[in-house]
């Protein structure tokens, strides 16, 4: 098997999920003896573009440089894999791409001053603006779901990640529910992979892996609304993590119910 | 065989059955139970009614490795499983090992579970119900046979079945401890505790006639109503004692495809279960998901064996947190009409 | 304190049910542009001789690092030696299915599933009905007939498929018109080649063509697309064909073959188990299934 | 003109270059420019409860996110009056010396000693050095294992909350730490005397200002209520704004920050410059015998400084998990009140990060975070521009600057991600 060419592209967020590439220790070596890395800046230097088998890309995407950076990475590679939850939902910097009120936020932040640099916008998913073949989510990802991915890209297998909601991983490690004591735990309309932690350690899930495949928004609201807590504060948390994801679905929702009204 | 010991022999009893194997019991976790590696009888708590997870876990745990591979073939990964002894199963689980027995053991035995199953010694422990048991409406609030060893607390002694060989292997490690003196006394004890276990029951559900309302309430709103209450999450089958459905997925060797065949927990509750080529899906919908998971509990496996495939366990009534659950939709099919 | 005495690993030595064979791919060749035929022996003779089936079985098949699917068996048991199937590239074990050479190992296990009622089925007419992918299992069952020709009645084989390049077996199939010991009835909805001697227009147009049916002593196998079943089903109950009689297979997603990972459960029956195939009037008693419509739920 | 680039700056995190422009030999600018898309995050946790935001701010930054986690959670405490109890506050110790040796190994080792031997990059040094690089991981990755066993995981753990921890770690897991943190050691010693044999050159040095967060009990320790500036002054860390003055560039998405209007570092260096007698052990032997008056002017310096800090923090853990294992389980304190501010600072690896907020009706009304990063990109480029100054003037070629200029950026290991919350040399 001749090695695939893989590269490693990091855009707008915590660069937590190259830093868990990097958290792969006994395994990185491996890695990196599997594959041929043209590109992996936050690794090494010797870095040059060139065809790709597969591209990992970091982030969501916020600037008119990284856009086009993004669209080049595209072009060169045969495969795009989204990693992370910002790079497959936004993460939390696009929570508020629903809402709108940019400029404002960003003058809050940056003042008047001019900054030279590429335009910037408000965070976006990958997929708002090129093709991915493949999410791995995950705020960061996880090692042994992402090495279970790669290992079989690697191998030009087909990778299988959870599809169910956290709550499952959670019952496999015969967690109480936090629901069900009158709490928040956005796990039933969380991706599972991370293992349940949260609730393992007795916290809620924030939903930080970003939307299940199957979510039922509508019942988990209801059932939030049940337990006391406003309107506001459930959109406000659930999108948290599931950026633009969830956001729509939280508009489809209130469309939804404006319809029926 | 039934024997009698005296309660404070207990403790003992379990230190020489450790000889055998590892010991596991109720151990309190937050507010709930679950079953844990204990050194000895003072780290469980035989009040606790059901564990957040049914002792299903031990036989069938939620993710193994079935088969090591390379491109010579498959190799069973077997003989890893240490022995264990689970004290304080109580009947309604027992029941559903029996269940689990019925699938894995009988046509094409599944060797994960029977070497599991060869492996575990089940003491059982009599209980006290709570508001959400229910398994005296599905007979299963005392039990025959099952089990190793089965504990009935008489409050100054317990009466011991003995149930299998391997148990009274168990018992003849400590024969002292155990005694065959059953007075006039003992047998009338026995019987109040029966009679009085059985009007402990508050939960008020009924499951006779079950099949017929099923079949009669097939295409009833009730089910589209509970659908958009559920959320899909699996719990209810993770929890449920009698569900055994799983997935199986092959992870590879990083350079290589030499790799592991790993099997884990599925429910029909997901919307993966049921598609197939083409990306048809059978269940689609929600409801029609719950329906299966219902019809299947309380109306088929009536159908085919005679008794409901609930153990009335009330793990999914403590587990929903929206509250569907085999009582809550009975009465909802029974009343046309989904409670709060 | 006395020893113990529990024989601990009194493990009984028996095959794992689960335990995939390697067999090796003999052959294969594309019958349409996504469908490919694979011709496989086992690699270990011992495996060749337990792989004893009968026609309407299927195996689970296994690509090292991809996973497992079922997949009906194609070749019939009176023909030993090699396994034959025909397989459509759907996703991805298929995917990784078809970028296997000849030489390469797969790995099998099985027979699996009830298979078609050979026994009930001698002496009666048979007439097997097959359009697009249906006809993986049903040539099982064609081959089989012809090679026990005596042990049964009149024998009828009507085959659909979209175009002439989409009909799989084709050669196959215009060989086997030459013969007189069975009615062989092929059409396609379109002949985009010109070339097309056969019928055009949809399967159920060849029932004018079958002349006096027996109905009461017939047995009858279906399998096609959804849409197929519909009125094929329609024109056999018209035919007088007892329910108890008319043959389908059901397709359900699948992850053990026997009977263990519950996803192929409708109601109480397995599809692994019970079927894949079932009498039409098995299939009435499905709610799950008469709800939606025949149609939506059996084999493509 | 002529320009000189190194985009993007490699083995940091995060996405920046460094642009030197030139006219002639003289030097116009250097700049560390922060090409990383804005993240806006202190606006967007306005309207947030405290609970949202302190899972929301760890994510500016995955290196330092115990850090960020630990400055907003004293933050977020002081505003609300919540008094956490003595074994969260081990706790939240032990988690910080993770992060520490966690940070260090992987900065010291990994990213900034591939420059010294000449090499692109760790993985290249594997043949010739690979005991070095197994030592960095066998150290990063317990770093690692003590942030997963305090936090819960190793990036973003929830575990740490307001008032105390969701869950305490077992006896097995601190007797773990314990015992591995004294079988690793050899491994730290290694790093302190090998950044301690490396040649520094002369070229970027220059006076700046050190500070540090003030450890409380007149020990070492990585956050504490007051800063120590290496002046002699001290401020209380609710007075942060005097030390920082923000103001926005226009080459970068990051801020940036002056003190009485001059450049000034955070750091290991500053830490120790300012907190290096109190370091006891192993740490504080070599402390001695290793510290200087070069360390108050080359900022190359902070790597050698980054090692004995990771000596230390090994040096705590097992003082430490015992204290932990003899407490029992506490409640979370609970708030007192509702409307408040506060600040929190600690020490990241790279420098002082501080957190602040307004909260009102329970609701976080204003945030502001500052930083290490931020704090030290002017004396990053103030360095940068004197040493590619003095190189020119000594006839160097351009490769050879570019190469010092980003041994300079890198040796403040900056986290790019976290100052959006680096070098291009131009001609005239
Ligand atoms: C009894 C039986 C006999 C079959 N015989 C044949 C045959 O002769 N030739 C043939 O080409 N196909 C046959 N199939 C269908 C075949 O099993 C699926 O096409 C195959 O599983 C798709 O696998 P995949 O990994 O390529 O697809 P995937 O990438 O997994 O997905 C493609 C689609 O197939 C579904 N699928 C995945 N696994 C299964 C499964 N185990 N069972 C059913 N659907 C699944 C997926 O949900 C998805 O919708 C048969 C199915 C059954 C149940
Ligand atoms: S605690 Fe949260 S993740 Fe776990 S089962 Fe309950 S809702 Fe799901
Ligand atoms: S439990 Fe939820 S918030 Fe916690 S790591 Fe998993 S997905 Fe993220
Ligand atoms: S019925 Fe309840 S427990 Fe089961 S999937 Fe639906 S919400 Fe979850």
């Amino acid at each position: 098997m001749s090695s695939p060419k893989v590269g490693f592209y990091g855009f707008t967020g915590c660069a937590g999920d190259q830093l868990m590439v990097l958290n792969c220790e006994d395994r990185l070596v491996d890695l990196f003896g599997a594959t041929e890395i043209l590109s992996f800046a936050m690794a090494k230097s010797d870095n040059h573009d060139g065809e790709l088998d597969v591209a990992f890309v970091e982030g969501s995407i916020s600037t008119e440089e990284q856009l086009e950076h993004l669209k080049d990475i595209r072009k060169r590679s045969k495969m795009l894999v989204a990693i992370g939850t910002c790079a497959c939902w936004g993460g939390p910097q696009a929570m508020k791409l629903e809402e709108g009120g940019y400029e404002e936020r960003y003058k809050k932040v940056y003042g008047n001053a001019s900054i030279e640099l590429s335009k910037a916008f408000e965070a976006q998913p990958v997929d708002a603006f090129v093709k991915v073949e493949m999410k791995i989510p995950g705020c960061p990802i996880d090692k042994t779901e992402f090495l279970s991915a790669v290992t079989k890209v690697v191998a030009g297998r087909h990778p299988y990640l959870y599809k169910f909601p956290v709550c499952t991983e959670c019952k496999w490690k015969e967690n109480p529910c936090i629901l069900t004591e009158g709490k928040f735990c956005a796990g039933p309309l969380t991706k599972a992979g991370c293992g349940a932690v949260c609730p393992s350690h007795n916290i809620p899930c924030v939903g930080c892996w970003g939307p299940t495949d199957d979510l039922n928004v509508s019942a988990e609201y209801n059932l939030l609304r049940e337990k006391g807590y406003d309107v506001d504060e459930i959109v406000k948390k659930i999108k948290k993590f599931g950026g633009a994801g969830v956001a729509k679905m939280v508009k489809e929702l209130s469309a939804k119910k404006e319809a029926k009204k | 065989m039934i024997l009698k010991m005296k309660k404070e022999d207990l403790s003992a009893f379990l230190e020489s059955a450790k000889e055998w194997g590892e010991l596991w019991g109720p151990t309190r976790k937050g507010d709930k139970v679950a079953f844990e590696k204990v050194d000895a009888l003072s780290q469980m708590d035989l009040k606790a009614t059901r564990t957040i997870i049914p002792p299903k876990k031990f036989l069938y745990p939620p993710r193994f490795t079935m088969f090591d591979f390379d491109d010579g073939g498959y190799v069973e990964r077997t003989g890893e499983v240490p022995n264990r002894i689970l004290f304080g199963i109580h009947p309604c689980d027992t029941h559903g090992i029996q269940t689990m027995d019925k699938m894995f053991l009988e046509e094409y035995k599944d060797p994960y579970y029977a070497e599991r199953r060869e492996k575990t010694l089940l003491l059982g422990h009599s209980c006290i119900p709570d508001e959400k048991c229910m398994c005296s409406a599905t007979d299963t609030e005392f039990i025959a046979e099952g089990f190793d060893l089965f504990f009935t607390d008489l409050k100054m002694f317990y009466l011991v079945w003995v149930g299998s060989s391997r148990g009274h292997d168990l018992v003849q490690m400590r024969p002292e401890l155990f005694n065959r003196d059953i007075g006039k006394d003992d047998i009338i004890n026995y019987t109040e505790y029966r009679s009085w276990k059985s009007s402990q029951f508050t939960s008020k559900v009924d499951f006779t006639g079950m099949p017929d309302i099923f079949e009669l309430g097939y295409n009833s709103p009730v089910w589209d109503e509970l659908a958009e209450k559920c959320l899909s999450c699996g719990q209810c089958t993770m929890v449920c004692p009698t569900c055994n459905c799983y997935n199986v997925v092959d992870e590879v060797e990083l350079g290589t495809i030499d790799g592991t065949r790993d099997r884990f927990w599925d429910s029909c509750m997901f919307r993966e279960y049921s598609v197939v080529a083409g990306g048809h899906n059978f269940r689609d919908r929600r409801a029609d998901r719950l329906k299966l998971w219902y019809t299947h509990k309380l109306q088929a496996y009536i159908g085919e064996f005679g008794e409901p495939a609930c153990v009335g366990c009330g793990r999914c009534v403590a587990t929903c947190p929206v509250d569907i659950n085999v009582v809550s939709v009975s009465k909802a099919l029974k009343e046309q009409e989904v409670g709060k | 304190m006395k020893r113990l005495c529990v024989v601990v690993d009194d493990r009984e030595v028996e095959e794992n049910p689960y335990k995939p064979e390697m067999w090796r791919i003999v052959r294969r060749y594309p019958l349409t542009s996504d469908v490919n035929f694979f011709q496989m022996r086992a690699v270990d003779v011992d495996d060749l001789l337990k792989m004893d089936y009968r026609p309407g079985q299927f195996i689970m098949g296994s690509v090292l690092g991809e996973g497992e699917a079922p997949f009906s068996i194609s070749s019939t048991p009176s023909r030993p030696g090699l396994m034959e199937f025909c397989i459509r590239k759907v996703g991805t074990l298929t995917e990784s299915l078809f970028g296997l050479k000849e030489n390469q190992t797969i790995g099998l296990r099985g027979p699996y599933g009830n298979g078609f009622p050979i026994e009930k089925m001698e002496g009666k007419d048979i007439m097997i009905i097959a359009g697009g992918l249906g006809v993986a299992s049903l040539r099982s069952l064609l081959l089989y007939v012809l090679d026990n020709r005596d042990k049964f009645g009149n024998l009828v084989y009507l085959h659909g498929a979209r175009t002439p390049g989409e009909m799989l077996f084709r050669e196959e199939f215009m060989q086997l018109k030459e013969r007189d010991d069975l009615n062989c009835l092929l059409t396609v909805d379109k002949d985009d080649t010109g070339q097309w001697t056969e019928r055009e227009g949809v399967v159920t147009n060849l029932f004018k063509e079958l002349g006096p049916v027996d109905a009461k002593n017939t047995y009858v196998a279906v399998c096609g697309p959804p849409v197929m079943y519909k009125y094929v089903i329609q024109q056999l109950v018209g035919l007088n064909i007892p329910k108890h009689q008319i043959l389908m297979t059901l397709e359900r997603r699948m992850k053990c073959g026997v009977g263990k990972c519950g996803h192929c459960a409708i109601e109480y029956l397995y599809t692994c188990m019970d079927g894949p195939v079932f009498t039409y009037w098995d299939v009435l008693h499905m709610k799950e299934i008469i709800g939606k419509g025949v149609s939506d739920n059996v084999i493509a | 003109m002529k320009t000189l680039e190194v985009v993007p700056l490699t083995r940091v995190e995060g996405d920046g270059g460094i642009k030197v422009t030139l006219d002639g030999k003289k030097v116009r600018s250097v700049t560390l420019d922060v090409h990383e898309g804005p993240r806006l995050i202190e606006q967007l946790v306005v309207g947030m409860t405290p609970e949202d935001d302190l899972n929301v701010v760890p994510r500016i930054c995955a290196i330092c996110t115990l850090s960020h986690k630990y400055a907003a959670i004293r933050g977020l405490e002081n505003a609300l009056g919540i008094d956490p109890p003595e074994k969260a506050q081990v706790m939240r110790d032990l988690m910080m010396l993770g992060e520490n040796v966690e940070s260090n190994s992987l900065h010291t080792f990994l990213l900034a000693l591939p420059d010294f031997l000449g090499y692109p990059s760790a993985i290249a040094m594997l043949d010739d050095y690979g005991d070095d690089v197994k030592r960095a991981l066998r150290l990063k990755k317990f770093g690692n294992r003590v942030m997963q066993i305090t936090s819960g995981r190793i990036v973003h753990g929830e575990n740490p909350g307001l008032g105390g921890f969701g869950k305490y770690p077992t006896k097995n897991q601190l007797t773990e730490i314990a015992l591995k943190s004294k079988e690793l050691i050899p491994d730290a010693v290694r790093a302190v005397e090998l950044f301690g044999s490396l040649e520094y050159p002369e070229y970027p040095e220059a006076e700046t200002t050190f500070m540090s967060v003030n450890a409380p009990a007149k020990k070492f320790g990585l956050a504490g209520d007051s800063i120590l500036i290496s002046n002699g002054k001290e401020t209380d860390a609710d007075d942060y704004k005097k030390l920082t003055s923000e103001r926005v560039v226009p080459h970068s998405f990051a801020k940036r920050s002056l003190y009485e209007d001059k450049t000034f570092a955070v750091g290991a260096n500053a830490r120790m410059i300012n907190m290096g007698k109190r370091v006891g052990g192993r740490a504080g032997d070599f402390f001695k015998e290793h510290y200087s008056e070069r360390w108050l002017r080359n900022p190359l310096l902070n790597n050698l400084a980054q090692a004995i800090e990771m000596l230390w923090a090994l040096e705590q853990m097992p003082e430490t998990t015992e204290l932990v294992a003899s407490m029992d389980d506490p409640k979370r304190a609970e708030p007192t009140r509702l409307t408040g501010s506060g600040t929190g600072a600690v020490e990241a690896p790279r420098g002082i990060l501080y957190h602040h907020y307004d909260i009102k009706d329970g609701l976080v009304e204003t945030a502001d975070i500052i930083t290490p990063t931020a704090q030290n990109l002017d004396d990053i480029e103030m360095h940068m521009k004197l040493c590619a100054e003095r190189m020119l003037a000594d006839d160097k070629k351009d490769a050879e600057v570019l190469l010092a200029l980003e041994m300079i950026a890198r040796a403040y290991d900056p986290c790019i991600s976290c100052a959006t919350h680096l070098v291009t040399l131009k001609r005239l």
